[in-house]
């Protein structure tokens, strides 16, 4: 009996005393720990970065920001939504990273009529026929980097392409939005398993078929594997290797180094993008952070720059639902994207970029922007939502 | 004749002490504004239920099974896969879906301890392992439910003139689940059964040579265990309204063989033991370092050489 | 499927067999020998390739930087035996897989500590970067030649020691017979840390060789050490031949499973339901494997005790 | 009419014959003791007669029944019963409780999981009555695990008398004991002969001459003789193979 009133006791002493009315309170549930830490971090570097840009405040108003770990699990995830919602009373919830924990927190978030922005994963779901009033994707849908590819690899000419993604859903959207812009022929189609070390035995067939170029998707330290494994077998001088820009972000590129040299990737913002405020971004990330940004903390930024501007747009009326809605679909910021806009379904309309691998006059591996394969483009599932 | 010597004699007070306490936590939550540990504490219940089960297996019969999350697995997608086939039909029920739940995990465990049961120490652990991560893999691709993302329900169970979707009703419907699997697990124990299965483990050969039929005895514990897994994973589903396939990894097995282990081997109240203390843990630590798993690891070796039987032993010693 | 690339795909599975060989090789002794089950062995494995990748930054040499990586994982090892896992192998399997877990979790929290979150980077050494040709038409990394290379000599070295000298008998007589091992007195003491140091400069061998081919991060041990266990179990524990058996077994099993069961099932199975079941089936053939090798011997492929 | 009848009974390790075209019987109430030298294949023959080994050849007939390929347990159920050479107790339950789960085994299905044993009268009158046969009944509290070796021995007993067997086999149960716990054994064994059917394998040649109605001796997996204890006293290929060497050892 004593020893459970203690631990309630001591539950009670880590719990936050209620706050007053006049101050935005976000939630941030990221992945801080695990193998997709590396990612919950960027985005919350990269939140908080824009939380010092608009001078520690959410639309002039004093802002209480609760960061949790949801350590990729989804039952965590959803017992901290449960918290946030019920217990803090959370404006917003933000800083999710991983799918699966989207999946797992977006009911009892939505059920709290609680705005849900996510920093990074957009479910072609959420985007399609179950598309919600109370959710925004502030950076893509899921498959719109291989979108981007399917339609660079298309454009260059390729006939005969290999593709190779992890066997899971997931996997297979992916590759299906490659699909739906390259018309070409496949050399081969290989699914491996999720979590896969060696992919010997895939280069070789890859070798053997023969193709123009090779399509990957492979997130986390596949990519990383599969990345040094492709370098080290000399398949990068025989194939060109295209790929999302998940598997080659700063971050990345900085721990893996040369095997990535050269790669050709898409994705909707670079360090390069020349605007004021990603300029602006990209030289005081590295001034705090010692590192340079990489597209996940420029999510994070752009969230928060997103629930600013809304906030501000309403006044710091945030319990008028109705207005708070129309201030987040307005945008009214200035992302370090460059122009975008959302699209009925609250996803975005914008512009991707093909990137490459190259070092720097630092000696870096960064991205350079190539090209722009895409200019506003909307997402495949926007017809699908009835908003 | 003989004093029982399995359980309390005259701590016989605080099992009950302990349900008092757990009938009045929802308004004593809700007194300090903390309803939100409602959902909590029943995650907690939940997992004791899964923790306890698995203690039948290995505290009480020797089967050191890291298999065990399969059959969480699959009882918590028979009720997901229930509402999504069937949504709004009478399947959603609780009173079908359920006892179906904890059939399938009944049928799965039969199937997979007919097999691992003819092998014995590590190569039975293995042998569990490999058939949970099968399953693993199979729910991983499968695009219907959700594969690697998991699946959403979108509402609870449904019970005739309960409401499942308030988070206390859901609360005192697991209590009462869990009160009453740790009576029969009790009265197990202490049954012709559990003295069967606690011979087992002492010396199998004996039990043989006594004309026990070893391997039957096994498989119905094994069943048996397996249906209490698939009824937590029922409940799991419901109280997260979402279930995915990392429910059956073998991490989520060894997770569980911690807490057993933790809690305390063959005990009764092992399980709960070791879940509350975990989960509490993992709840608590995060808030005040960030390398909080040191500790944790820290902590757990602590109990490795100073309460060898688990904490539930700490408690009886 | 030409015979050439068939012949790549053998040297593939031949190759990730040595590579699971290295681990398991460590596993099975401290495992027959001391009757410890180590989950932690992974975590040696991480240990030595973060070590490893430090190391060759550092000396900015690969040799130099692996040899470095073996001795100190080694005396990581020999010290863990010392402080913790000494205390325990008297006690049941299941304290100590509570302990040893106990460990996974600090030497990943520790190692994100140490290294970040971030993999680290660790790449091929220039001189093996490129490929040899084996047959015309038929080049193969040099690197991974390299692996098979080394994992052979390791498999000769062990038959050696184990074979050949005074501490391979007594490592027999443990495996076959523990308290026959104890029965000897004073020096199993010394025996068992030093040969958990073997075991741990095993592990580090294996990080430091596939570092390079992998991504150098937390949690890369316990991926890799399921399959060790696996291996171990086919192979019998407590048997170093076993091990080589049953890692060569998993190596191929897995290899074409991932080769040629997609391809194989395309031909009977309607195309949809092929490219399902296929990746599936591949991803568990080596558990498939060892439930058929348990069901055929419950003791492994060479049951080192009778 | 006989108990057990063992018929051509084979057994290869290999290409080692362990147990060689081997016929022995044992009579209802009889004790029938076997003797011979280490490896002589007494353990492997136990093995088969309990059922833990399969014979490769032979018939073993039990009670009426043929149980040459029945598993071990079904032996049991049967009322072959068997006492181990190294103590196989259950170290965690109390003597008592180690008894009244072998009474188990032989009373009624065990797959009951409601009523708690200790309710069972019967059972614990049963168990207590074989610890008084057994000269253990001062001890039924304490834990298995904490008895002396002596003591182990008889619970040893005890636990193969509790399942009401038709046949006692008994594997050296005198092994390891001093003179004064060997003494209280053989008055044990003593009492309970003409009770049961026993096929006792034992060295201690003074005890196997006390007890026994027959001897056989093994050698090399073959019975080289049978007879009354002054028969076997005087048979000159017995003496030479065995009491020879026991005597230089």
């Amino acid at each position: 009996m004593k020893k459970q009133l203690l631990w309630l006791a001591l539950l009670g002493a880590l719990s936050l005393p209620a706050q007053a009315a006049d101050k935005i309170k976000i939630g941030f549930i990221s992945t801080l720990s695990g193998p997709g830490g590396v990612l919950g971090a960027a985005i919350r570097d990269g939140f908080n970065l824009a939380l010092e840009h608009t001078g520690g405040k959410v639309g002039g108003l004093p802002v209480e920001v609760i960061v949790e770990d949801d350590q990729q699990k989804p039952d965590v995830a959803k017992q901290l939504a449960d918290k946030m919602t019920k217990r803090d009373k959370v404006d917003f919830v933000t800083g999710v990273v991983f799918q699966n924990i989207m999946q797992a927190i977006e009911q009892p978030v939505f059920q709290a009529q609680t705005y849900l922005i996510s920093t990074n994963t957009g479910p072609s779901d959420l985007a399609g026929e179950r598309c919600n009033p109370l959710f925004f994707a502030a950076a893509w849908v899921s498959d719109s980097y291989s979108e981007a590819s399917g339609k660079n690899v298309n454009d260059k000419g390729y006939k005969n392409v290999f593709v190779i993604a992890p066997n899971y859903p997931g996997g297979k959207d992916v590759v299906n939005g490659f699909k739906r812009f390259y018309k070409g022929g496949y050399a081969g189609e290989v699914y491996t398993k999720l979590g896969q070390l060696d992919y010997a035995v895939e280069l070789s067939q890859l070798r053997a078929a023969k193709p123009d170029a090779v399509f990957f998707f492979l997130p986390g330290g596949m990519g990383v594997n599969f990345l040094k494994q492709y370098h080290q077998a000399g398949l990068n001088k025989e194939f060109p290797l295209f790929g999302t820009g998940w598997s080659f972000d700063q971050d990345t590129l900085a721990a893996v180094g040369e095997p990535t040299l050269g790669a050709l990737n898409a994705a909707h913002w670079n360090l390069d993008l020349d605007n004021p405020q990603n300029k602006k971004f990209v030289a005081d990330f590295e001034k705090k952070y010692n590192r340079l940004p990489n597209e996940f903390a420029s999510q994070g930024y752009d969230a928060l720059m997103l629930i600013d501007a809304a906030v501000r747009d309403v006044k710091g009326k945030v319990e008028d639902k109705e207005a708070l809605r129309k201030a987040l679909e307005a945008a009214n910021f200035k992302s370090v994207r460059g122009a975008f806009k959302f699209n009925k379904n609250h996803f975005p309309i914008q512009n991707y970029y093909l990137r490459q691998v190259v070092k720097d006059d630092k000696g870096r591996f960064v991205n350079k922007t190539v090209a722009t394969i895409f200019t506003d483009h909307p997402d495949a599932y926007v017809s699908a939502c009835k908003m | 004749m003989t004093m029982p010597t399995g359980y309390s004699r005259g701590l016989a007070y605080w099992p009950l002490a302990l349900l008092a306490l757990a009938l009045l936590l929802p308004q004593l939550l809700g007194m300090f504004g903390f309803d939100f540990y409602v959902s909590f504490a029943t995650r907690i219940m939940i997992m004791a239920l899964l923790a306890s089960s698995l203690n039948l297996l290995v505290g009480t019969g020797g089967m050191v099974s890291l298999g065990h999350a399969a059959f969480f697995g699959a009882g918590a997608y028979t009720v997901a896969i229930l509402a999504r086939e069937w949504g709004g039909t009478p399947a959603t029920s609780a009173l079908l879906s359920w006892p179906l739940a904890m059939l399938v995990g009944a049928l799965l465990a039969a199937f997979i301890g007919a097999i691992c049961l003819r092998t014995k120490g590590v190569y039975f652990i293995m042998s569990t392992l490999a058939f949970a991560q099968m399953l693993f893999y199979v729910f991983l691709s499968l695009k219907s439910y959700g594969g690697d993302d998991g699946m959403s329900l979108t509402q609870r169970s449904t019970l005739p003139g309960i409401d499942l979707g308030a988070d206390v009703v859901f609360y005192y419907v697991v209590l009462a689940l869990f009160a009453v699997a740790l009576l029969l697990l009790g009265r197990l124990d202490r049954a012709r059964f559990g003295k069967v299965l606690r011979g087992i483990k002492d010396n199998e050969l004996r039990m043989e040579s006594l004309g026990f039929a070893v391997f039957r005895f096994k498989l119905v514990a094994f069943i048996l265990a397996g249906a209490m897994a698939g009824l937590a994973g029922a409940l799991m589903g419901n109280l997260n309204n979402f279930v995915s396939p990392n429910m059956m990894h073998w991490e989520q097995s060894g997770v569980v063989l911690v807490m057993v282990i933790l809690g305390g081997l063959g005990r009764l109240w092992g399980g709960l033991a070791g879940a509350a203390a975990m989960l509490l843990l993992e709840e608590i630590l995060p808030n005040f370092l960030p390398h909080w798993q040191i500790l944790l690891g820290v902590i757990l070796l602590a109990v490795v050489f100073f309460a060898p039987r688990g904490l539930a032993g700490i408690f009886r010693a | 499927m030409s015979g050439l690339l068939f012949a790549e795909q053998c040297l593939n599975g031949l190759q990730f067999g040595l590579m699971l060989f290295l681990l398991a090789a460590g596993l099975t002794l401290v495992f027959g020998i001391m009757d410890l089950i180590n989950l932690a062995h992974g975590s040696l494995y991480m240990l030595g390739a973060y070590l490893a990748a430090t190391l060759t930054q550092v000396t900015g040499s690969f040799l130099p930087g692996v040899a470095l990586a073996l001795l100190a994982t080694a005396l990581v090892g020999m010290l863990l035996e010392w402080s913790v896992l000494r205390h325990l192998y008297r006690r049941d399997h299941l304290s100590q897989v509570l302990a040893t877990f106990a460990l996974i979790l600090i030497a990943n929290e520790a190692t994100r500590a140490i290294w970040g979150v971030q993999p680290l980077s660790f790449n091929v050494p220039a001189a093996l970067s490129g490929s040899v040709e084996l047959l015309p038409g038929l080049s193969y990394s040099a690197f991974r030649l390299t692996i098979i290379a080394v994992g052979l000599l390791v498999a000769a070295l062990l038959y050696l020691l184990i074979g050949r000298t005074r501490i391979g008998m007594l490592v027999r007589a443990g495996a076959s017979n523990r308290a026959m091992a104890t029965a000897m007195g004073t020096n199993i003491q010394r025996l068992f840390t030093v040969l958990f140091g073997v075991g741990a400069a095993l592990c580090a061998l294996a990080g430091a060789m596939l570092g390079p081919l992998l991504a150098v991060q937390v949690g890369m041990g316990e991926n890799i050490l399921i399959l060790a266990f696996v291996v171990v179990v086919i192979g019998g524990i407590g048997s170093v031949r076993g091990a080589f058996v049953g890692a060569l077994l998993v190596g191929v099993v897995d290899t074409f499973g991932r080769a040629f069961v997609p391809l194989t099932l395309r031909q009977f199975l309607p195309p949809a339901l092929a490219d399902a079941a296929g990746p599936s089936l591949a991803a568990i053939s080596i558990y498939i494997l060892m439930i058929l090798v348990l069901l055929w011997k419950p003791q492994g492929l060479f049951p080192s005790r009778a | 009419m006989s108990m057990l009848e063992i018929s051509g009974l084979k057994k290869l390790f290999g290409g080692l014959v362990v147990t060689d075209n081997l016929d022995l019987s044992v009579a209802e109430g009889e004790l029938h003791a076997l003797i011979g030298p280490n490896g002589a294949g007494k353990t492997t023959l136990i093995a088969q007669i309990s059922g833990s080994l399969a014979p490769d050849d032979g018939r073993i007939v039990f009670a009426g029944h043929e149980i040459t390929r029945w598993p071990a347990y079904r032996r049991a159920q049967l009322g072959l019963s068997r006492s181990f050479q190294i103590t196989s107790i259950f170290p965690s339950f109390t003597v008592l409780d180690n008894v009244a789960l072998a009474i188990q085994a032989r009373s009624g299905s065990s797959f009951r999981f409601w009523q708690p044993v200790k309710a069972e009268s019967a059972l614990y009158e049963a168990a207590l009555e074989i610890l008084a046969r057994t000269g253990l009944d001062a001890l039924g509290e304490n834990p298995a695990a904490a008895l002396g070796h002596g003591e182990h021995r008889q619970l040893e007993l005890a636990l193969a008398l509790a399942t009401q067997p038709k046949l006692l086999l008994l594997d050296e149960p005198m092994a390891g004991l001093g003179a004064e716990d060997s003494q209280r054994m053989v008055e044990l064994i003593e009492r309970l002969k003409s009770q049961y059917a026993i096929l006792l394998v034992e060295h201690d040649m003074d005890a196997v001459f006390r007890l026994a109605d027959r001897i056989s001796v093994l050698m090399s997996g073959r019975i080289i003789a049978s007879g009354s204890g002054e028969a076997i006293r005087s048979n000159a290929e017995v003496k030479l193979a065995y009491l020879g060497e026991e005597e230089i050892a």
